[in-house]
């Protein structure tokens, strides 16, 4: 059977996609932020996971804003990076698993959530970055098989924290369901508090941030009782992506195992979080 | 017919990008995403007017694309995201936007940054538990 | 304040639009169906509804499987008719209503619908044919705006019956609590019983097709307990469009008043079927 | 690793259109897609072969496609409404292509669909209520 074997977080930004491209992870500025991926790192080396569902947002790659789905879930055998507008080269295509996504689909879609499939799926920094970051030391032949699930953080109106945390549940049990033997980690990406925009630009609130990374791991349900108003008031209008996080906590058990924590800020506008949980009893 | 009000428009110096917001900006950000590709970027570079024109800019936003007036942009529709794809031509990043956002040098905004996160290293002793680093 | 005044539903096949553009009408094999939309037709010049919200199915026109929403609202304020590959002139454009889109949009979100937003919307015969049988002897200008909303019925899984009859609830919602003074109708289309494909093709099952017309009417909450499995092998594959009337069901009382009620068969493959349904106290 | 089983796999003469059948259909269906276009509708017709390559269709879907058997492209993942879209080309409607699903004329098609609805209007008598026509 299929089990998820560990929940990741981390944030996303395209700086720390031209970080890793232009070899500055030894540099001051970068060194203390990419150290908290080590552990990580080491982790994956040892239990080797098959497969990763990462949680993201597009940024106007694969969804203009014609058709924006709230909850998009790639459903191919394999997803292309694409240039974004920046002339950066596309990364190579990552491994998808068209079996197991429509799986989860019509789990999902069981469970009331109202997905959007995708046979065809351009994925840009909010995927490629967190897949850089945990995998880039291995060649891409060697990298787990990956699934974007989509989430719409850029198109107001916006689904919820507590949305999310049972999209996340509903996740859990399509893999727990799954014949297959395989074992698969959930990543949350995006956040933490930063605002790009207006002249409240700049913003990164450490307490909350802080907050938020004790409460998504001993107490969801504040997290889940939080109005996106409220998230943008206090994390800024792009640190509500921490949303994303929660669908990751929601395919865990209620109790987790903390096997890393890290916090570093800023890097670029935002302040930077990562963690690695696994299921306690 | 009035575009409903909404509590977080209450919010200081926020643009939050609703359908109102969408729906003013919907051409500036149509132009925006083009620039995926290299090829308009390139036809865009030569004749930014005549591109702008083409995508039905209303005649405030292409002032404001050719002149790099970013905060106008945000509040004329621009998604941040897609004003990024934009600010590139102007040799801008998203932090040479946030300090264009606040009328201020990028490196003061830096310094905004580094300012609002200081500290941070004694807060996670604080806040006990394990943390790495 | 905006107000639903009626409950339409009709089939929608491509079929009817044909009769429609060749003005076939008065022939025999078409006589009695059409003639099933004179009431109808009656009653909406006497209430003169100021928008029609349209549930209907996109067939390869707007969507293509690359990616299919599960419910897809149009946030436009007009949407176009196209080519779907067999060379009909495209219709005249029909005008929407963005604001009051969006306040769906904000409704349906808030009440946990993953809904996806249109701002560019193509709509097929699953949308326009509607449209033309009731409002097809008036000039376009002197039509209602109208507002498509899409639930996928192509790409299996497919939502419920009971996901579509809650989605009609947040509808109401939203439509009660718009500030504008509007008279607004929903129409479900598309059904009945028919299916177009394989060794099984043909099945019209008038049985099943007059139970759930008296069901929708009646006793919606029957119709909420069918599994799509248990509606295809009744009603054939295409038959499971006739989910979306429960978006129009859901969106009135539980109680409604039936002015008028139709049923013909068959019309090309489909069992035809045309309620008229208000509020009742 | 075996796509999973579904109950309605069980329902007879009947090819749910699900993931499975999308995935296998992919190319199929997106070839049909662009017939939606006049122009491409007239590349296929000048040559359809070629056309049919440069989707990427398999060679049994390619020639099922050029001798227009409708239920082996449903078995091989065709969409009803996208083959729909192939039949055109055949001079063929929905009507004629349930008649090659089942092996025979149209005429005899149509007159299943009229058994299998005769008697609707003394069903509609004996239903009660009031009833239009
Ligand atoms: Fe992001
Ligand atoms: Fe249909």
């Amino acid at each position: 059977m299929a089990k998820i074997i560990g929940g990741l977080t981390t944030s996303h930004i395209p700086a720390i996609g031209n970080a890793m491209y232009s070899k500055l992870e030894q540099e001051p500025y970068w060194k203390r932020f990419f150290d908290g991926y080590e552990p990580v790192k080491e982790w994956l080396d040892e239990v080797q996971p098959d497969l990763a569902i990462v949680v993201y947002n597009d940024h106007g790659l694969n969804f203009f804003l014609n058709q924006v789905p709230t909850f998009a879930l790639g459903c191919a055998d394999s997803y292309q990076n694409d240039d974004e507008g920046w002339g950066i080269p596309a990364s190579a295509d990552v491994k998808g698993d068209a079996e197991l996504s429509w799986h989860i689909a019509e789990t999902m879609i069981r469970d009331e959530f109202d997905i959007t499939t995708c046979q065809e799926m351009k994925v840009d920094h909010g995927f490629m970055v967190p897949m850089n970051l945990f995998w880039r030391d291995k060649p891409t032949t060697n990298w787990p098989k990956a699934i974007p699930l989509a989430v719409n953080t850029v198109q107001h109106p916006l689904t919820s924290a507590k949305r999310c945390y049972d999209l996340g549940k509903s996740l859990r049990k399509a893999i727990d369901s799954y014949p297959e033997d395989m074992k698969v980690v959930v990543i949350g990406t995006g956040g933490l508090s930063h605002q790009l925009q207006g002249e409240r630009a700049g913003i990164i609130d450490v307490d909350f941030d802080l907050e938020c990374m004790d409460k998504i791991i001993n107490e969801p349900s504040w997290m889940t009782g939080l109005s996106n108003d409220y998230i943008m008031e206090k994390a800024g209008t792009e640190g509500i992506e921490v949303i994303m996080w929660m669908v990751m906590r929601g395919a865990l058990n209620d109790k987790v195992n903390v096997l890393h924590k890290h916090y570093h800020a800023p890097i670029s506008n935002t302040g930077a979080g990562v963690l690695l949980l696994t299921d306690a009893e | 017919m009035a575009w409903r009000q909404h509590d977080y428009d209450e919010i200081p110096g926020t643009y939050v990008f609703d359908g109102k917001r969408s729906h003013s900006g919907y051409a500036l950000n149509r132009m925006a995403f083009s620039f995926n590709s290299e090829a308009n970027r390139q036809e865009f570079a030569a004749d930014m007017d005549a591109y702008c024109r083409k995508y039905g800019l209303s005649d405030e936003q292409r002032e404001a694309v050719l002149n790099g007036e970013f905060l106008k942009l945000l509040q004329m529709g621009g998604n941040i995201y897609y004003l990024a794809k934009i600010a590139v031509f102007h040799g801008m990043t998203v932090q040479d936007a946030g300090a264009a956002f606040h009328g201020i040098t990028t490196d003061e905004f830096k310094q905004i940054l580094l300012n609002n996160a200081s500290g941070f290293e004694e807060r996670l002793k604080q806040e006990g538990g394990f943390w790495h680093g």
